[in-house]
């Protein structure tokens, strides 16, 4: 996240051996290297905190509402989650593709992988969408146009019996599910778009060669952060779609 | 020029971990997304969530121990994660007290 | 005295009236609070001066001028072992001593009367059993335990009295209850302690503590002609509660007669204590808790009464004790008040 | 009275013309700069500017609540001072005063690196600052907030229809701020220490600035994901905290104060870590109980998140786990006692001097003591049920932040200036601003203890007119205080000017910041130092004097 940032005027720096990339106020690049991703550990750390909070609401509430999130949960795709996950973790094993090649000077082998996990990430971006678009269409986005209706008598889908409706009380608590819902995977959605951009950069800067000198510290800090995403998502997927499937 | 203390233990370079290995760690979670699907759709009672989560654990120590280098690193990396998750845990296994415990008595 | 200036004058004049480091003791619980402030006070001056004894006589025995070369000193396990444990220790007795007190507070008798009050920007509306409401005041009976429940309507607020050291959040949503029992006829004040908005200043009032027979008169003289549980009656039957709870044998929903303070068993096994919480969930949010033999077909009535119709029909159903009962009330719409108010003067709830 | 302030020759004296404030010109040069010393200062004055923005907002509390009605000030604008005061001093004075200005300062200097390890964030830290600071106080001037600095649902989401969207914003960056000092210390002390400086011979100002960044790094992301879902509660109307949606309101207080309890101590570690500079220096000695000192600021840090659950007692939060945090609390009371008995028995057999840093130190541990104490009146849970949210509770959290944290920080800064400016403040007035602040502040706010005991809530505007008396005493201590505040604001000043020339090691501390030139070059340090003296080695340096004369002679 950081490291690209960093480069101080160090005019009064007698260089010596002293490679371009390594800054005035650390000794050697081992040093620098280990600083730089012990800081992004921290880092990741915060992000763990920040998705706990949510973490703790989600397992209060099903707790509580136990019904409602079933319900709710039984709305989700549980086909699109399921690809989903598998693009996620795809991308991240070209991710961690693309750290190697970055390690081991593959300047190609770098693109593709990173030009790989764009694309699949476009791909989760692209069916997030479709889902969110569908909850829009039948009312399940909290806010002033929730509708707990549906929920109290469902629609039965093609080839499948309606499931059964629940008492008015419990599908109101529909709303709550939905809220986390769009709450998690909203917050996960946006540091996947954060990890995208910050994706194009790299393979711009790949292209032009700049990963092929060894200051390759963007590339793996960056791949901790892709990969907690992924990890994000790993304990998303069965909380939110998988509730009760045999009910 | 002097090198700092600082608390890594020995100066290797850093450990270049093997496509191979990143393959089997990819098929693996793959796998471990299947099962939790299937898991899902077995009536299990209360043991449906308790697998399900541990399977998600599963999979996020492979992701964290390979595709993350943890199994490489320092001791000192070791303990940051680990402190990362006793926080974690401590926020919600502590506010869950309150909920669960409200039950037993007067409220 | 008159080069004295007239504020600095009445100032002191209310400094030596008004003076005062404790509340007036109204309650059963106020000297027993006061004990453990006491012994904390001065757990902490002897703490401070200690503290402020060891900085003096170190600063004056060890000036510069005295001992102008310092003598280096690790440290001293033992001394520090020392001011480890026994403040641990004293922490420790505070600890004990103040849960001790939390539950007792918190902890309502079985005899207590019951008095529901419901807060709302900016105001605390104080329901009687026997329906005498008040507004941001409190008139209770000296001698007899009193529990209140409470609840808000908009935001959390806080029902303190400061001379019964008791206090409670009342807040949306749920139940909570505090009890007090006073013991010297008075009136204090009551805030709300909580911040609750624009008027949180204004949201205070009184409680008055009268003695048995002046609190017979007062609910005698201010009842309202109908009493909760009669209002929960009407209400009981207006939105028909009664096409399923009739206590009929093929009625469609479970009697009410005698749940209140029974151990229900739900459709998943568990039990529960009905008590008023229960019984409010019971009405606003019936499938979060199914009984055990019934159908989740109760509609809920969430949006459609207010928390003190929600009082009334808890009221009604707690003092339901035959399904007799149901079935004359249905049909009857005239009381007499002045009984009601009379056994709600009496006050003890049925267990 | 006898110093151990030494001067060089004022006649011959200069200041070193090559420094970190020198090296170069221009305001873009302050504004890009990646000193951590140049950013010390822009937090420096920018803490300073919110200080006395919430030091006016304190005075228009006292004075309104001079009399008992509500007559200086309507009571939605008193609610809005109140919040506005509460919200500006928390988050954007005591949480970055120390941290961010003095740690920022020294920390690169104590371990002996060159800089922190992320210069660019820690820059980027300060822009969040501003950032934060500057939605915050146009949130105020464009209508305020009147939730109180708490944000309690749902009177913050629902029924106030003052600025809380664009408050609640600017204490989520202003946050980040704050997680990005952390994670820079944190980083800074593990892996940018000198060779020989380990662990344990890190001055205490080091460790506890590491525990404190554990709270930030680890706490802070819980308000802010916190703040994400009140702002969306408010804006689209999400039901998460929402009672009407299913919500659960005190599940709200649970996550605001898992950070907001840690903070607490995010405010008070940093400055306990300038009092044990302090008192080790003017009592030139070791500090008593090393290890114990070091070890109690990492146990406050790691029990500090395991009590918050005890600013919600009287909440309907269940009783058993009352009983627990309650426990908790107490455990967490006790490294608090440890530190203060340290540091008294550091002055044991040592060879103490008055001079100001020790007055004010001398200052903290009397208040914090105090503050400390009250505070486990409230943690008590049967003493809490009467105190909470009266007057007592506002007294508590004055000593302990006024008295305890402020205090150290003034004490930190009177100690430091000679090493940040090259210069000298007046003495004698600075004695008479910290005797003066002493005595203020404990005419405004031990009265409010009894304000408390007596049942006096607070956030009130008007109160019953019996507690006049008191609040009067209160009033007119916060006037004395203002003055206690203001004449360091002005002497300071004077002495970047006027002050005489302070030398490398005025105090004759021991502590590697010292042993370099004052003000210090950009990149500290000519030659990357090996340490071999232990933290408050004063005996090394007698020996390091004795040389240097040998050497000159
Ligand atoms: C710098 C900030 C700071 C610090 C350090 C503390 C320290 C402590 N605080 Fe405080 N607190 C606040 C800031 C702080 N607090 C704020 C801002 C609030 C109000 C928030 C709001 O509602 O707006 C608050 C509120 C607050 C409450 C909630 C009250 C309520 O809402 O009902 C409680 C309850 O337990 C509490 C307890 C404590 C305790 C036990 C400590 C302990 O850490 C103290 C430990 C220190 C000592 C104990 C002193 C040293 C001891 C000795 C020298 C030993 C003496 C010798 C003998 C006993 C022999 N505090
Ligand atoms: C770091 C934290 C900090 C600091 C330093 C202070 C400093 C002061 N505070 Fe603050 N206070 C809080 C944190 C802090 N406070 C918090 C968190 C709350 C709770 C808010 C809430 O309930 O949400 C609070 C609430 C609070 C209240 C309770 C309000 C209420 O509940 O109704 C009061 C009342 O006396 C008060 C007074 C003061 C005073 C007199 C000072 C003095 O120390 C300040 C002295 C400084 C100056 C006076 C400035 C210097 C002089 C000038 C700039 C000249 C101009 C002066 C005038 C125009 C008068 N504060
Ligand atoms: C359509 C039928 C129906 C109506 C109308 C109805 N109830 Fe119920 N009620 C039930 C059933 C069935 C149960 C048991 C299952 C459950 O707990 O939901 C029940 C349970 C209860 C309970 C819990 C006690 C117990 O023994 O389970 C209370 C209290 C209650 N109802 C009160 C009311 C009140 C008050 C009203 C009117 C405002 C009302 N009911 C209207 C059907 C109904
Ligand atoms: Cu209601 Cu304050
Ligand atoms: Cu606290």
């Amino acid at each position: 996240m950081d490291s690209h940032a960093i480069a101080l005027n160090h005019a009064e720096e007698p260089h010596h051996d002293h490679p371009a990339h390594l800054r005035h106020h650390f000794v050697s690049l081992e040093q620098q290297n280990e600083t730089v991703s012990f800081g992004m550990w921290l880092f990741l750390l915060t992000e763990v905190m920040f998705f706990g909070g949510m973490f703790t609401a989600y397992l209060i509430y099903r707790n509580w509402y136990y019904p409602a999130f079933v319900a709710g949960s039984h709305t989700l795709s549980i086909v699109l989650g399921t690809v989903n996950t598998g693009v996620l973790i795809t991308s991240s094993f070209t991710m961690a593709m693309g750290v190697w090649c970055a390690e081991t000077k593959r300047q190609k082998g770098l693109i593709v992988s990173l030009v790989l996990t764009l694309i699949l990430g476009f791909a989760f971006l692209g069916i997030k969408a479709v889902e969110y678009q569908e909850k829009f269409e039948l009312h399940h986005v909290p806010g002033a146009h929730f509708d707990a209706m549906s929920f109290v008598h469902p629609k039965a889908e093609a080839g499948q019996p309606a499931e059964p409706g629940l008492p008015l009380d419990m599908a109101r608590k529909t709303e709550v599910y939905f809220s986390l819902y769009f709450a998690m995977t909203g917050m996960h959605a946006l540091h996947m778009i954060i990890g995208m951009a910050l994706l194009s950069f790299m393979i711009v800067k790949a292209a032009r060669g700049g990963y092929s000198h060894g200051n390759i510290a963007f590339v793996e800090n960056f791949g901790l952060y892709w990969h907690f995403v992924d990890i994000v998502w790993i304990f998303l997927f069965p909380l939110l779609y998988l509730i009760s499937r045999h009910q | 020029m002097s090198h700092p203390v600082s608390d890594h233990e020995e100066a290797h370079g850093p450990h270049i971990v093997s496509p191979k290995i990143y393959l089997l760690v990819f098929l693996a979670l793959l796998i471990g997304t299947t099962l939790t699907v299937v898991a899902s759709y077995l009536e299990l009672g209360p043991w449906n969530p308790i697998i399900a989560l541990g399977i998600a654990v599963a999979k996020a120590t492979l992701v964290v121990l390979f595709f993350m280098h943890i199994k490489y690193s320092s001791k000192l990396m070791k303990l940051t994660v680990v402190s990362g998750i006793f926080t974690f845990l401590a926020l919600v296994g502590m506010s869950m007290s309150d909920y669960i415990s409200r039950a037993w008595g007067s409220f | 005295m008159d080069h004295i200036s007239p504020v600095i004058w009445q100032f002191l004049v209310k400094w030596l009236t008004d003076f005062a480091v404790i509340p007036p003791e109204a309650s059963k619980i106020a000297p027993q609070v006061d004990a453990l402030l006491v012994f904390m006070t001065l757990v902490s001056l002897v703490g401070l001066t200690l503290v402020a004894l060891l900085v003096t006589t170190f600063s004056i025995l060890y000036r510069r001028e005295r001992n102008p070369v310092a003598t280096q000193i690790e440290g001293s396990t033992l001394l520090e072992a020392t001011w480890t444990i026994i403040p641990l220790g004293l922490f420790l007795v505070m600890f004990v001593w103040g849960s001790v007190l939390y539950f007792r507070i918190y902890t309502p008798p079985p005899n207590a009367m019951n008095i529901y009050v419901v807060g709302k920007q900016w105001m605390w509306k104080a329901e009687h059993p026997g329906g005498q409401h008040e507004i941001n005041s409190l008139h209770v009976p000296i001698g007899q335990p009193v529990q209140l429940t409470l609840i808000s309507q908009d935001v959390f607020h806080s029902f303190s009295l400061p001379a019964f050291r008791v206090k409670r959040e009342a807040i949306p949503g749920r139940y909570t209850t505090v009890w007090f029992e006073a013991t010297e006829v008075g009136t204090y004040h009551l805030f709300c302690s909580q911040y609750c908005g624009t008027s949180h200043s204004a949201m205070i009032g009184n409680v008055v503590v009268m003695t048995p027979d002046d609190y017979k008169k007062w609910l005698e003289s201010s009842t309202s002609g109908v009493s909760l549980a009669q209002n929960g009656e009407r209400l009981f039957a207006s939105l028909s509660c009664t096409a399923c709870h009739n206590g009929r044998p093929d009625a469609r929903g479970p009697s009410l007669a005698n749940v209140y303070g029974s151990k229900l068993t739900l459709s998943n096994g568990e039990h529960v204590q009905v008590d008023d919480e229960y019984l409010r969930q019971a009405i606003l949010n019936p499938s979060a808790h199914i009984t055990q033999g019934y159908a989740p077909i109760m509609p809920t009535y969430q949006g459609q009464i207010s928390e003190e119709g929600i009082f009334s029909l808890v009221e009604y159903i707690k003092g339901l004790d035959s399904n007799y009962r149901i079935q004359q009330t249905t049909n009857t719409t005239s009381f007499s008040p002045a009984v009601t108010a009379k056994s709600a003067a009496e006050g003890t709830v049925k267990p | 009275m006898s110093t151990i302030l030494s001067l060089p020759d004022q006649s011959t004296a200069r200041i070193p013309k090559r420094n970190y404030l020198t090296n170069e010109n221009g305001i873009l040069s302050w504004l890009l700069t990646g000193d951590h010393k140049r950013i010390a200062i822009l937090y420096l004055i920018s803490i300073t500017f919110f200080f006395f923005i919430g030091g006016a907002l304190a005075g228009l509390i006292r004075l309104e609540l001079l009399t008992p009605q509500s007559d200086l000030m309507a009571t939605d604008t008193y609610n809005k001072v109140f919040s506005m005061h509460g919200i500006i001093m928390v988050f954007l004075f005591l949480v970055p005063s120390v941290p961010a200005t003095l740690g920022n300062f020294l920390i690169p200097i104590m371990v002996g690196a060159k800089d922190l390890a992320f210069p660019k964030i820690n820059l980027l830290s300060w822009y969040l600052y501003l950032a934060g600071g500057g939605l915050t106080l146009w949130a105020m001037i464009t209508g305020g907030v009147d939730t109180g600095w708490t944000f309690t649902t749902p009177l913050s989401t629902h029924y106030v229809n003052t600025n809380v969207v664009t408050t609640g914003l600017a204490i989520f960056i202003a946050g980040f701020s704050s997680i990005f000092t952390g994670l820079n210390f944190i980083v800074t002390i593990h892996r940018m220490r000198a060779p020989g400086m380990t662990w344990f011979k890190m001055p205490l100002f080091v460790w506890s600035h590491y525990a404190a960044s554990i709270l930030m790094v680890l706490g802070t992301p819980v308000l802010a994901i916190t703040l994400v879902l009140v702002v969306l509660e408010r804006t689209i109307g999400i039901g998460i905290f929402d009672p009407a949606k299913g919500g659960d309101p005190i599940l709200f207080q649970h996550l605001f104060w898992f950070y907001s309890h840690p903070a607490v101590y995010i405010m008070i570690l940093p400055g306990m870590g300038v009092i044990s500079e302090v008192i080790s220096t003017f009592a030139r000695k070791r500090v008593f109980g090393y290890s114990a000192v070091a070890f109690s600021s990492v146990a406050i840090a790691v029990f500090g998140f395991f009590v918050w659950e005890h600013h919600m007692f009287i909440m309907g939060v269940s009783n058993y786990s009352t009983l627990v945090f309650s426990l908790l609390t107490m455990l967490v009371a006790v490294p608090s006692a440890i530190k203060i008995f340290n540091w008294a028995f550091t002055l044991y057999k040592g060879s103490i001097t008055f001079e100001t840093p020790m007055l004010y130190a001398f200052g903290f541990m009397g208040l914090f003591t105090i503050g400390g104490l009250t505070g486990v009146f409230l943690g008590s849970s049967g003493t809490d049920i009467h105190l909470t949210e009266t007057y007592f509770i506002v007294a508590h959290f004055h000593f302990v932040m006024v008295g305890g944290m402020l205090m150290a920080f003034l004490s930190g800064i009177h100690f430091w200036w000679p090493k940040m400016t090259g210069r000298m403040y007046p003495e004698k007035v600075s004695q008479l601003a910290a005797v003066i602040t002493f005595i203020g502040f404990n005419f405004t706010f031990f009265p409010q203890f009894l304000l408390g005991m007596l049942g006096m809530p607070r956030r009130y505007a008007a109160y019953p007119p019996e507690f006049q008396v008191l609040n009067v005493f209160s009033t007119a201590g916060a006037s004395i205080l203002g003055v206690g505040y203001l004449l360091p604001m002005i002497y300071l000043v004077w002495s970047l000017k006027y002050g005489k020339i302070a030398g490398d090691n005025p105090w004759q501390a021991t502590g590697l910041e010292w042993q370099i030139q004052s003000p210090p070059l950009t990149q500290n340090f000519i030659e990357i130092p090996v340490v071999t003296q232990d933290a408050y080695d004063y005996e090394w340096l007698e020996r390091q004097k004795e040389h240097e004369v040998t050497q000159l002679g």
